[in-house]
């Protein structure tokens, strides 16, 4: 046994509750061992389309929120935008059918050791995970300004009992049918100047994320990305999830965003790699 | 008794379920799900000779069944495999197939030099369905020739004692020409199929959706050219033993190709869905070759090729 | 208004949208269904000069994604299908491609006097994915000479008004050369792809599961392996028709062919999943198209070959 | 147009009712123009699988008794098997949801013009198209010997309300779970010598259908047989599900079982001829 996947099992876990909030469905399974091993930014990985699909690879969703306790035992909630044919299935399963599912995967959020001013930025469904990672960190004592955009109002995720977690919330639109009209990146920087941020969280479209990259370097900010590759498998076996992430050493590497990720070091990530390997990439 | 063991020419496994090369990392990432010991044997990612890092971003495309994927054979290069890899696998106490791959013949040699006479390595397969560098990046085992050549420098080079396995492209006007070349050239064994050449594209960019615009398609969507392929294989070539792959998801998927011919049967793309998939079909094919009457499982390899009067 | 008009060279269609050979019956069964004056054409099914039983039962399986069929042309020969099946397409007023299929280079050249100058007729498909009987049963289209020779059979036996179009199979290592080969033998066009070469092994019998043992693979399975085909032929020839086909079975389906360059698609095994399901993706293709903002069909053609700054 | 397949239609069919009747499930389809012009003997084919389904083709189902008044309107009844994959999924499906169907399909039993004393031999499941064709000859005055054979009890299905149109009822079981203990074929010899049968129905697997092709020869009966090859499109189209036919002409022809047949002449199919092209078959 090594190190990789530690916490990850297979199991069946039975759908206890699916909503639909907006755009999104929030959905909980009844699942003991995820439910009490899952960390903030962790995500699972799940079978879709039943005993003849032709989809033949899991779907992968971060984790928004885990318990290990609960009236029907431990437990995780979702957050899935149905989207194509996967999540559609998904999204459309009744009370008490069971999915199967391996979890929990990939890298968590690293939580600061003494209390810190943070900012979580969330792209559409990539609030889920921020929310977990804010009662932590409120907890910890820690300032979490939220700023979450999307392409219009029912895109934003944002429950009410999740901002109570939150010291304050901004939202923002593309089409400005809530909140401010534009993108998470116009509201960063003022943001951050008033609360003189330490550490930014992201979650969301890879361009979002490289956007926030910049103003994290431009006022010297330590940043959380969760990145989304495509993924095949979701538990390293495949490479097929790879970015460029430049490691201690200072060699680039094509690395996997299912184990060295979901979350990862913003600064050390070559942005904008889409349908290129940066030059001086090891093995290149 | 049921006796599930099988021979691969020399190598003799427990069991007939194998990992694909290219599909089960390192090992170490599926060793959470079952201890490797269980498999008949893993077999590691294609090594090159140098580090590489692979094709550009999009490398995978989910299909009607299968998937394409590029990933363009990223990994660490013989040394650091041999440093790190190979001594994980042992402490583990793993049955080890190194996968090979080069861009030249003489790449080849070489990496058959570093591979002979490791301890838990009973068999190298050598992939031979990638671009030959010095040739128009024409595939190796597409072509009678280069086919050849790759096997016998690897013949030549590693000895007698360890079995290789020629890994063949189903991408040929006929295949069981290409069989009997590097049979001829000194394979000990086959490994069939590699993935089918294939491409998608993306309906919103309008552009192929993979970054290297083709890729290898796998999966239940090839199974059919898979039980094709070693059927006539079998056919033509009685005793060669051969690993059996493409599109394995189940016991029967596994029973289809064993019956086909096949002494083992890597899974790929299913471990993608199922991490468990190797265990799942292990004892599936298990309980399916039992209730067959099956005593032993040698005894299924190529039955579907037995006279009609029989 | 948008224009989803097509040529086949000097074949002009009101729109792209075929019946692929052998997947549409004589046209009477599917017209319960859609009037087939609605198709850019019917394609028949491959016509031979005999009357033909086609092969022993099973002919079918079922596999992921997709389906196995060892039909072996049956048909009544070309008398009476110019005698009965064409009269009554003619009376519907539907355009037509014929299929010709021969077992030798001379049959094509005899099938190609017969189909000349029929009304209605808009081209002529020819099957060279045959087994060739008097060179060991190999496929005319998987061997450059003898694509060519029956490809040159029908050029020379037509005459020059009716567009020939050649069939080829994918299961060739360089599709390429194939198609430079008979357009270099007078083909006006391609028709891409035939079935690939599969086999099923029934796992209650232990036996190949069709009497034929191998069949032709097609569906959804095969449409990466299409779309690759028709991408690799667009690339190296530029101007040629291509009639795509593979697993096309909706409107987003068709789009990824034409895109990768088909000027037309044909709908084959979707029809017997779904009888409508040439019309349906005959509305599906066109919305996607006008949604992605063009105003003639013919600007998609191969539009994901365009230059990456464009 | 042309007369084949001229009554059929593809339709959204919405299921009215589901329930477990032994080893089968009975399924009742709310569909007005298939109710209303289906003949026994004709089939209809259905979608399976979903909208992501593995199973691209349709699966042929045997109408067992059509009605175009009811409740909710026309309707079709269905005897289904969960066997494989594909009827599995059917027979799982919740009330309400809606299949695509294609039917009615092929040919139907021939009534006699005046009454006769007929047989109608069902195995398995292919005692389904038998009690529609019951009603029928019984209302035209025919005697209605049925005998139903499977490989044990539960797999025999003969409803109550289905034996009203029978003259008598012969149960045959392989395992002598009840009934006879024996085959179809063993009780048909006495059956026909005692009422002098003048017609034999049959539907069920080919071994059977053979058998009973040869007590009919025997006896020197007509015998429409109902045929089940495997369908690959059940219209006509793909060529898939022929058998070898006799027709009119002397002429044997690989004809489809699927317009030509499902019900065809017994006398003029060539038996036992899978794996094989029978001898003189027109275009060998
Ligand atoms: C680490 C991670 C976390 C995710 N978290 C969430 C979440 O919390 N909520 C949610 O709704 N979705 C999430 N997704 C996206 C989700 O996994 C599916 O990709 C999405 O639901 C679309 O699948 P589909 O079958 O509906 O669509 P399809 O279009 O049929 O998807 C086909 C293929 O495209 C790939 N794909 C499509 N969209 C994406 C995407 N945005 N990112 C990565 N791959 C994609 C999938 O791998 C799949 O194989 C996450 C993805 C990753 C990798
Ligand atoms: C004219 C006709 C009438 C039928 N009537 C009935 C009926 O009333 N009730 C019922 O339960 N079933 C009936 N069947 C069988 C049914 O169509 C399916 O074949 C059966 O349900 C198995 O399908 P599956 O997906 O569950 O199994 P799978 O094993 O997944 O079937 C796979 C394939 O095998 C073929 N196949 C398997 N079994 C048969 C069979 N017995 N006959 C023909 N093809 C087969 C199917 O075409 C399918 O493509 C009928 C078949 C035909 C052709
Ligand atoms: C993501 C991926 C990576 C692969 N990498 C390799 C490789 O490195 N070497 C090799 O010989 N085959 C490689 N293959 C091919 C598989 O080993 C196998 O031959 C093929 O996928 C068919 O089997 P499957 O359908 O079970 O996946 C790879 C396949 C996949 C899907
Ligand atoms: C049942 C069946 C019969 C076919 N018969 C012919 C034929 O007679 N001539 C021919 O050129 N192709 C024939 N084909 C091949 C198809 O025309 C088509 O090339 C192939 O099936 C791929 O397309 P699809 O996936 O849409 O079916 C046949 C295919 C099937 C499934
Ligand atoms: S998804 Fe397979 S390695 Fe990351
Ligand atoms: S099932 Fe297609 S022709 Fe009969």
């Amino acid at each position: 046994m090594s190190a990789i996947n530690a916490r990850a099992i297979q199991t069946s876990a039975e759908i206890i509750s699916n909503k639909k909030i907006g755009a999104y469905h929030h959905m909980v399974f009844a699942v003991d061992s995820i439910g009490a091993t899952a960390r903030p930014g962790n995500f699972v990985a799940i079978s879709v389309g039943g005993p003849s699909s032709s989809m033949i690879l899991r779907r992968a969703f971060a984790i928004y929120r885990a318990s290990d306790k609960g009236s029907a035992g431990g437990h995780i909630e979702l957050v899935v935008a149905p989207h194509g044919q996967g999540s559609k299935w998904l999204t459309s399963l009744p009370l008490h059918e069971k999915v199967d599912m391996v979890g929990p995967l990939g890298t968590s959020f690293g939580i600061p050791t003494q209390p810190a001013r943070t900012i979580l930025v969330g792209g559409g469904y990539g609030s889920a995970p921020l929310f977990g990672l804010a009662e932590i960190l409120k907890t910890r004592g820690c300032r979490v300004d939220m700023v979450l955009g999307a392409s219009s109002a029912g895109k934003i995720y944002a429950p009410l009992d999740g901002k109570r977690s939150v010291t304050s919330m901004t939202i923002t639109t593309d089409d400005g049918s809530a909140g401010l009209h534009g993108r998470v990146s116009d509201a960063l920087p003022k943001l951050i100047e008033e609360n003189d941020s330490e550490i930014i969280y992201s979650c969301g479209p890879m361009a979002m994320l490289e956007a926030i990259q910049s103003i994290a370097d431009r006022y010297g900010l330590v940043h959380q990305a969760s990145v989304e590759e495509s993924m095949a498998c979701g538990i390293g076996v495949c490479m097929t999830c790879v970015v460029p992430l430049r490691g201690d050493d200072g060699i680039v590497r094509m690395s996997r965003t299912c184990i060295d990720g979901p979350v990862m070091d913003g600064s050390s990530v070559v942005w904008n790699s889409k349908g290129i390997i940066p030059e001086g990439t090891w093995g290149l | 008794m049921f006796d599930y063991s099988t021979n691969l020419g020399k190598a003799q496994l427990p069991n007939p379920i194998l990992t694909a090369s290219g599909c089960a990392g390192s090992g170490k990432e599926l060793s959470q799900f079952f201890p490797l010991t269980e498999l008949g044997a893993i077999v590691t990612k294609s090594i090159m000779l140098k580090p590489r890092s692979g094709r550009a971003t999009p490398r995978m495309a989910e299909t009607p069944s299968g998937m394409l994927n590029s990933i363009g054979l990223q990994g660490p290069g013989i040394d650091l495999f041999l440093e790190n890899d190979i001594p994980w696998l042992q402490s583990q106490g793993a049955r080890i197939i190194v996968s090979i791959a080069g861009e030249t013949v003489e790449d080849y040699a070489s990496l058959a030099r570093r591979v002979r006479n490791l301890p838990n390595v009973i068999g190298v397969e050598v992939n031979i369905s990638c671009p030959n560098v010095e040739n128009r990046g024409m595939v190796f085992s597409c072509q009678p020739d280069t086919a050849r050549a790759a096997i016998e420098n690897v013949r030549r080079n590693i000895g007698g004692e360890i079995p290789i396995f020629a890994k063949l492209s189903p991408d040929v006007t006929d295949i069981v020409s290409i069989a009997r070349e590097v049979v001829n050239a000194g394979a000990d064994g086959l490994a069939l199929i590699n993935t089918v050449l294939g491409m998608v594209i993306d309906v919103n960019t309008m552009r192929p959706k993979l970054a290297q615009k083709t890729g290898g398609l796998s999966g239940p969507a090839i199974r059919p050219i898979a039980v094709r392929a070693i059927y006539q294989v079998r056919a033509a070539l009685q005793k060669v033993p051969i690993i059996g792959m493409g599109g394995v998801a189940s016991g029967k998927d596994a029973l289809e190709l064993i019956l086909a011919g096949a002494n083992a049967v890597s899974v790929g793309t299913a471990t993608f869905g199922n991490p468990g998939a190797a265990m799942q079909i292990k004892s599936e094919l298990e309980t399916a070759l039992i209730e067959r009457g099956f005593e032993n499982f040698v005894d299924a390899v190529g039955y579907a090729h037995r006279m009609e009067t029989q």
